[in-house]
């Protein structure tokens, strides 16, 4: 039925489709922030050998996330008086959008995909650069010195990931041969791609976790340092949707990592009666719980350290890494 | 050799700028013996090359011409050359500037000893003049000839500005922004003449305006175009020589420069702009130009008449000098208008003669000024009686000047008037007013120094002149003399030559 | 045209996204507004500054390096540019692009190495 | 483009370009790793050698036939290479006034101003063998953005930080609005070869569209003239030169106007050669008359801007405004006379022009002032210095017997060739040059007529600059005295069919 | 929803431009002007990848144009604003108004 709809003359009732198909998506990613957030504490406890959230819906806390989520509903929301009104009301907004509007294009299975775009991979690249605009535009708006502080390393950190992020995949792209993901994952039918480019699968996920602003490089939200960041002048909903474009940017990283290095669909050979979405969840958890793994084990990474990083080892490593992926595909592959 | 006499005339005074440059400056000896020297070859150069003359033939004699600059351009009728020759040579007009430029030329080095500082670029700047004044006198292309013709604006222009008296930088600009017109007006007449016609030698230029009118139409040489190109050539040399309204930086010049620069231009760079008349006025449109000869006599009586009555009215001898040569500059172009025999060889005489006469005068102020500190007339008086030789001189260059018979200045005004008398009597009748108007302002001045009553009691002129200041006057007198006694001397030069001129004229 | 329409459509979705990113905030925050209560305080209004009274404008002159590495980020980012089109055409180009491409990050290593040894590169 | 195609492309013939580039990049990384101490003089002999290898290239060259490589981006023929010399000589003779520049400032970014110079330099050339917009337009930026670093590159001076951004400002403007005409002669014929926009520009159909492509022609020509500093866009001229170190401001002055006017040909005469205008008449015939205002305004700006100012480096600024509009005229000449007269013209103007930029950096640095009063009494302070620059500032003026003055005569060819003649614009020019005269002049007058400057203690001339300067000095006078010597080289290769046609693919 | 006609596309450009030109030689500061230059340079990418798809002689060397116009469109940022960090080092300011330290 997609199949026709998306080859159909556009209209409004296609719109219509697509708006309707488009909200079940945002509350499957809803969903998946909800039990994210509380995977991530509940792992974080088992780690640090405590149970955590299990008050709230059962031993398992199932209904902590929820509660929390009300709890931000029904909370008075100020807004400074000498912040930059329309900007503070904007930025929250300009953060949530793109990490929402980066899903259209990716391909969960074989059937299950929104957009099909001849470029994907730089749609997604572009847009989620828009996000870094909001967070700078949240801290600066707020006119308070932590916020515009964390804002600016935000930032900062933000534009010098995504230097190597976006070079790590040009191996990728040499190997498909197209942007389109789900090339990118048809590629991979024999060999993920992780194999033929460790390097780069490597500087990818620094990067991106660099990127989603997570531990070990979460400078800016540190609460020890700039209080929280460039978010410490919101509350309520506004706060909400800061924390919410976090965990949408970590559902689209982590799907887009499974796409692009572990081979999306793409069963393990032998086992290919195991359908393509049960093998895109499965990867998919992996990397969300690889990352959630990270935060609870490595400490934070000094300013100075983060960015000099960035720099000065994962883009010549991305420079490198174009390459050998030439090199492995002039040998491998021709 | 002979065929490259003329190329050595011009450029023997590079000669001495090369020597020049490696005397030291604080030389003074040296220093005027290399100018005297220097100044000397050319002229013993332009003496050779008469003697190679032959005076009986008209046309151009001891031509030399070489290949020089090609401009390639491809047009939709396929490519067309403009090419541009080293092409000098000397007809009878010529040769007797030629003859004139290094006379004065040699003179004034020895009236510049009076120069005490900066001699050496004076000497330098003096011969880069020299060759400009030669090489203009000798051109036959107009490329060539506006080349040496702006080569004579930069020297001068230092001369004026570096050696004279208190006013002589204003002198120097004016000088330069009158003649910068001039040649801007004479450069866009001749390069438009050049692309018309495709050619810039003053040969192939006459040949190609007396084919049939309607070849010329096919070309583009248009009436209209050959009267524009006419006036713009007549305007530029209006500003030389200098016609009335355009005179004013004439005389800021002779009254600020030093007298041995002043000798050259009044002797000398003045006669370019009746030159150019001649040449390019006369020689290559001589019908246009017959069409504008009542303008062009009306112009010359009002100079007459305009300078003659200002030199009346004026107290610096300087002053009275260069008014006269407005007025006397008035003959040349009653001559030119009058386009008969008479007229022009009246007008070429004139040139030559007022050359002589003004650097006599011009270098005997000079020599007062050195004495006194002043040229103004009424600082004088009474010179007869401390410096006898100057006062004769003096007087006998006023005589010279007034037209007196037997001396060169007589027999230019008289052939000149006569030649206009016989095609314009009227305006020739009230030109005479002029000739009249001369003798008063001479006289008046010049008794007045000579003669008059010493205006300050106790007024000590110095030593009578000195050996070094007597040669160039008593040289410049001689020759007044002669060319006024035996004319035949400078027409039997221009004759075969002014029969040419004729020709184009239509008899 | 069918092509054009799968094309056209495809976007439809990337808007109908915009749409919902949008939408979904708004509809939040206007509930929000309803249920949340409303007791304006001065004191709540101040900008937060760790608990002590809030001094000076905050909006101050940034530390020049965060215009260098901004600088150092528009260079990089938009030489990619040229990277993308490269990987995907490769196939067809063959091995000679492979060495053009190579001058082409070699000078960019070179910029990168410039930058380096001028110490932009330097958090401090 | 596969494999076999890039290697049977004749590299070599691209070995000037791939020289500079070399030398660069070798420069670039020799200065990141030497110490911080270490003296950059070094680097100063590599990019001359460089250069000077380079100039051997296109020497050895010369004999080659017309070629192109890489589908006509790059692209060898005579246009190319004679205007590559062009760049190569102005580039040596700037980066020999670098080697004196002895500004602490400088001193310390001295690397980084070799390897910009470099680049510069070659942005430029590409240019110059280039047939594709693509290419011209990254030559264009090459130049561009090197040359606004190289006019900051003091970046401790705030006069030096402000030109330069005035500098990216300006340009940048200029660069989109040429960007935005290209993007419209893309539009229209959906070419970016220039070959095949001409072809495609004579499609009938696009006729009807003939008011995009006078746009087109519109932006592009407003727009590339910012490189020239012509009239609309030349107000950052005295700014960036005023700012700017003198190397820089002298390369900016010289090759950078080089490199502008070849784009201007290589564009915009070879894009709209054989376009229609509105109605069908010819583009570049209909366009003419306000090609001719330009060229008009940018004189008179130039040269009036240039009478009031009293800081030297804004006034040569001026004058170099001036002198682009001199340049501009041959475009109205509608004859293939534009590529001789523009390449000679833009020779002479090199020498003449880096030889005043010599004498200027020489003064200002002793001075330590950038007011025209450096100038006083300079000739008995260093007559030599004096000299040279006279011989300069004679040149710029269009004095005979420089190359100056063969520059403008050709111009002036080219404005009156043409029937019928624009006289107007030659008389504007004419009257310009006059005007130019006051403010040059006053330069050489207060050389020779003025005593004091600074302290009368005469002024040491650096080895590299003396070179300079000799060299300067002799071609200024050689061009201008036998001006055949460059004529003859470029006519004897010249053809203007090769720099129309697309010929010389060799696979 | 049919296709939009190149007319719009070079109407949006041309709107663009103008306001880039306008915005270039009147605004103040200095960043601004930056940034409608930058603005500019994008018109013309929306005419090139217009024209490139639609024109009367469509042609992918358009779109190629236009990734040189970006990246030279940066290189002139980035210079432009390196620059100017230089000029705020001399002297704290970013209007243009007050950058007129030379004048005749």
């Amino acid at each position: 039925m997609m199949n026709d709809l998306l080859h159909s003359q556009p209209g409004w009732y296609n719109a219509a489709v697509f708006f309707v198909m488009g909200a079940v998506l945002l509350l499957v990613v809803l969903g998946f922030v909800t039990y994210a957030i509380l995977a991530e504490r509940k792992v974080l406890g088992f780690i640090q050998l405590r149970p955590g959230p299990n008050r709230v819906g059962g031993k398992l806390g199932l209904l902590q996330t929820v509660a929390d989520v009300f709890k931000l509903l029904i909370k008075e929301d100020t807004i400074p008086k000498l912040a930059d009104k329309p900007l503070f009301i904007l930025a929250p907004v300009l953060a949530f959008s793109p990490a929402f509007m980066v899903l259209a294009v990716m391909p969960f299975t074989e059937h299950v995909q929104f957009a099909d775009l001849g470029v994907g991979l730089l749609y997604y690249v572009g847009i989620s650069g828009i996000s870094t605009i909001g967070i700078l535009i949240g801290g600066w708006a707020s006119n308070n010195k932590y916020s515009l502080l964390g804002g600016m390393r935000a930032a900062a950190q933000m534009i010098s990931y995504e230097i190597p992020l976006v070079i790590s995949v040009v191996g990728v792209i040499l190997f498909a041969g197209s942007l389109n993901l789900t090339d990118i994952v048809e590629g991979q039918k024999n060999v993920a791609y992780i194999f033929l480019s460790p390097i780069g699968f490597f500087v990818f996920l620094i990067a991106s976790i660099a990127e989603l602003n997570r531990t070990p490089f979460d400078l800016p939200e540190a609460e020890s340092e700039l209080v929280a960041g460039y978010h410490v002048e919101y509350s309520g909903f506004r706060f909400a949707f800061f924390m919410l474009s976090e965990y949408v940017y970590l559902f689209a990283m982590a799907s887009l990592t499974t796409v692009l290095f572990l081979g999306g669909w793409n069963p393990i050979p032998f086992l290919e009666f195991i359908p393509g979405a049960v093998w895109f969840a499965l990867k998919f958890s992996i990397v969300v719980f690889f990352m959630i793994w990270i935060r609870g084990t490595l400490p934070r990474l000094r300013a100075d350290q983060l960015m000099e990083f960035a720099w000065k080892v994962l883009l010549p490593l991305a420079l490198l890494n174009i390459f050998l992926s030439a090199a492995v595909k002039e040998l491998f592959l021709k | 050799m002979s065929s490259m006499l003329l190329t050595l005339l011009i450029f023997s005074p590079l000669l001495s700028v090369l020597i020049l440059l490696f005397v030291p400056s604080d030389d003074e000896k040296t220093l005027k013996m290399t100018g005297v020297l220097g100044a000397l070859l050319p002229l013993i150069a332009a003496v050779t090359a008469f003697t190679a003359f032959d005076t009986a033939e008209s046309g151009v004699q001891l031509e030399e011409v070489y290949q020089w600059i090609t401009y390639e351009v491809f047009q939709a009728n396929g490519e067309l050359n403009y090419s541009i020759q080293y092409h000098i040579g000397a007809d009878g007009l010529s040769m007797i500037l030629i003859l004139l430029t290094a006379f004065i030329a040699f003179l004034a080095s020895i009236a510049s000893f009076s120069i005490k500082e900066k001699l050496k670029s004076f000497y330098i700047l003096f011969f880069i003049l020299e060759l400009g004044m030669l090489g203009v006198f000798s051109a036959q292309n107009l490329f060539l000839f506006f080349v040496f013709f702006e080569l004579t604006l930069v020297p001068m222009f230092f001369l004026i500005g570096r050696y004279g008296y208190l006013n002589r930088e204003k002198a120097a600009w004016s000088f330069l922004i009158y003649n910068g017109i001039g040649s801007a007006i004479l450069l866009i007449a001749f390069v438009a003449l050049f692309m018309k016609s495709g050619s810039m030698a003053f040969d192939q230029l006459k040949a190609v305006f007396a084919l049939p009118e309607a070849d010329l139409k096919e070309m583009y040489l248009t009436e209209n175009f050959r009267m524009g190109i006419l006036i713009a050539i007549l305007a530029a040399f209006a500003v030389k020589l200098p016609v009335v309204p355009l005179h004013t930086w004439m005389l800021r010049v002779h009254a600020e420069a030093h007298p041995a620069i002043v000798m050259i231009h009044s002797g000398i760079l003045l006669k370019i702009g009746a030159y150019g008349m001649i040449r390019f006025g006369l020689g290559i449109f001589p019908e246009e130009f017959k069409s504008l000869a009542g303008v062009i006599a009306v112009l010359g009586v009002v100079n007459l008449l305009y300078g003659a009555f200002l030199a009346l009215s004026q107290s610096d001898m300087k002053k009275v000098l260069a008014y006269s040569s407005v007025s006397h500059m008035g003959i040349v172009l009653i001559g030119l208008a009058a386009l008969n025999e008479y007229g022009i060889q009246g007008a070429v005489f004139q040139t030559v003669s007022h050359g002589l006469i003004s650097a006599l005068l011009f270098f005997l102020v000079g020599v007062l000024y050195n004495r006194r500190g002043s040229s103004q007339l009424h600082d004088f008086g009474g010179l007869a009686s401390q410096m006898p030789v100057a006062a004769g001189l003096l007087l006998a260059g006023g005589l010279a000047s007034l037209g007196l018979p037997g001396m060169s200045g007589f027999i230019s005004e008289f052939m000149a008037f006569l030649g206009l008398f016989e095609v314009m009597p009227v305006t020739a009748a009230v030109g005479t007013i002029g000739l009249i108007l001369t003798a008063v302002y001479v006289l008046r001045a010049v008794l007045g120094v000579t003669f008059g009553r010493v205006k300050r009691e106790g007024t000590v002129y110095g030593a009578d002149m000195t050996a070094a200041e007597r040669f160039p006057a008593f040289m410049l007198l001689a020759a007044i003399i002669i060319i006024g006694c035996y004319p035949a001397l400078l027409s039997g030069l221009l004759g075969a030559t002014l029969e040419s001129i004729k020709l184009g004229l239509g008899g | 045209m069918e092509l054009y329409h799968f094309y056209q459509n495809n976007y439809l979705i990337v808007a109908v996204f915009l749409l919902l990113g949008i939408l979904l905030p708004a509809a939040a925050l206007t509930l929000g507004k309803i249920l949340r209560p409303y007791k304006p305080v001065k004191e709540k209004y101040t900008t937060y500054e760790s608990g002590i009274e809030p001094f000076q404008q905050s909006w101050v002159q940034f530390n020049v390096r965060y215009y260098l590495f901004a600088l150092l980020f528009v260079i990089f980012d938009v030489e990619t540019v040229f990277l993308y089109p490269w990987a995907v055409a490769y196939e067809e180009l063959g091995i000679f692009a492979l060495i053009e491409m190579g001058i082409f990050v070699v000078l960019l290593t070179l910029g990168l190495l410039y930058a380096w040894k001028k110490k932009v590169l330097k958090w401090n | 483009m596969d494999t076999d195609a890039l290697l049977s492309y004749n590299w070599a013939i691209m070995a000037p370009e791939f020289t500079i580039l070399g030398v660069a990049t070798l420069l670039s990384v020799l200065d990141l790793f030497m110490g911080k101490n270490t003296s950059r003089r070094p680097l100063l002999w590599m990019a001359l050698a460089g250069v000077a290898v380079a100039m051997a290239f296109v020497f050895a060259e010369l004999d080659t036939d017309v070629t192109s490589i890489l589908h006509d981006t790059y692209r060898l023929d005579f246009f190319s290479k004679a205007f590559k010399i062009l760049l190569l000589l102005g580039g040596f003779l700037v980066l020999l006034l670098a080697a004196d520049y002895r500004k602490k400032e400088l001193q310390e970014y001295r690397g980084e101003f070799y390897y910009l110079f470099l680049t510069a330099l070659l942005g430029a050339m590409i240019m110059a063998s280039s047939a594709d917009m693509i290419t011209l337009f990254v030559g264009l930026e090459l130049l561009s953005l090197s040359s606004y670093i190289l006019a900051g590159i003091r970046k401790k001076s705030g006069k030096s930080n402000e030109s330069a951004f005035k500098y990216v400002v300006s340009g940048g403007i200029a660069t989109a609005i040429t960007l935005f005409g290209m993007s419209y002669i893309f539009g229209l014929t959906g070419q970016t070869n220039l070959f095949d926009v001409v072809e495609t520009l004579q499609e009938p159909v696009l006729l009807e569209h003939s008011f995009l492509l006078v746009f087109a022609f519109f932006m592009t020509f407003i727009g590339l003239s910012f490189k020239i500093a012509a009239a609309p866009f030349h107000m950052w001229a005295p700014d960036v030169y005023e700012g700017a170190p003198i190397p820089v401001t002298a390369f900016l002055s010289v090759v950078s106007k080089t490199a502008g006017f070849i784009i201007l040909l290589r564009f915009i005469l070879l894009t709209f050669i054989a376009a229609a205008g509105i109605d069908r008449d010819p583009l570049l015939v209909q366009v003419q008359p306000y090609v001719i205002v330009l060229a008009a305004a940018t004189m008179i700006l130039g040269n009036l801007g240039a009478l009031r100012q009293r800081n030297i480096k804004r006034l040569f600024a001026y004058s170099s405004v001036a002198q682009a509009g001199y340049i501009l005229v041959p475009f109205v000449s509608n004859s293939t006379q534009v590529f001789e007269l523009i390449w000679f013209y833009l020779l002479a103007y090199i020498v003449m022009n880096i030889g005043a930029f010599a004498c200027l950096q020489t003064l200002t640095r002793d001075a330590g002032s950038n007011d025209v009063s450096i100038f006083r009494g300079l000739f008995s302070r260093s007559p030599w210095l004096a000299s040279a620059m006279t011989i300069f500032l004679l040149s710029l003026a269009g004095i005979p017997a420089t190359a100056g003055f063969a520059g403008k005569f050709g111009i002036f060819m080219g404005a009156l060739g043409p029937e019928p003649g624009h006289y107007v614009l030659a008389g504007i020019m004419m009257l310009m040059t006059l005007v130019s005269y006051v403010y040059y002049f006053n330069i050489i007058g207060l050389m020779f007529f003025r005593s004091g400057g600074t302290g009368g203690r005469r002024i040491s001339i650096a080895p590299s600059i003396g070179a300079v300067l000799v060299f300067c000095a002799i071609a200024t006078i050689g061009l201008g005295i036998m001006p055949n010597i460059a004529l003859d080289f470029f006519f004897g290769q010249f053809d203007v069919n090769e720099f129309f046609m697309n010929t010389g693919h060799n696979h | 929803m049919s296709s939009v006609p190149l007319s719009m596309y070079l109407m949006l450009a041309l709107i663009l431009f103008c306001i880039g030109l306008f915005g270039a030689l009147t605004k103040k500061n200095a960043v601004i002007v930056l940034i409608s230059i930058e603005l500019m340079l994008n018109a013309v990418n929306i005419n090139l990848v217009a024209f490139s798809k639609y024109s009367l002689h469509p042609g992918l060397s358009g779109q190629i144009f236009t990734l040189f116009t970006i990246a030279v469109a940066a290189a002139e940022a980035a210079v432009g604003l390196a620059i100017l960090i230089a000029l705020y080092r001399n002297r704290p300011t970013v209007s243009v108004d007050e950058m007129d330290t030379m004048k005749h």
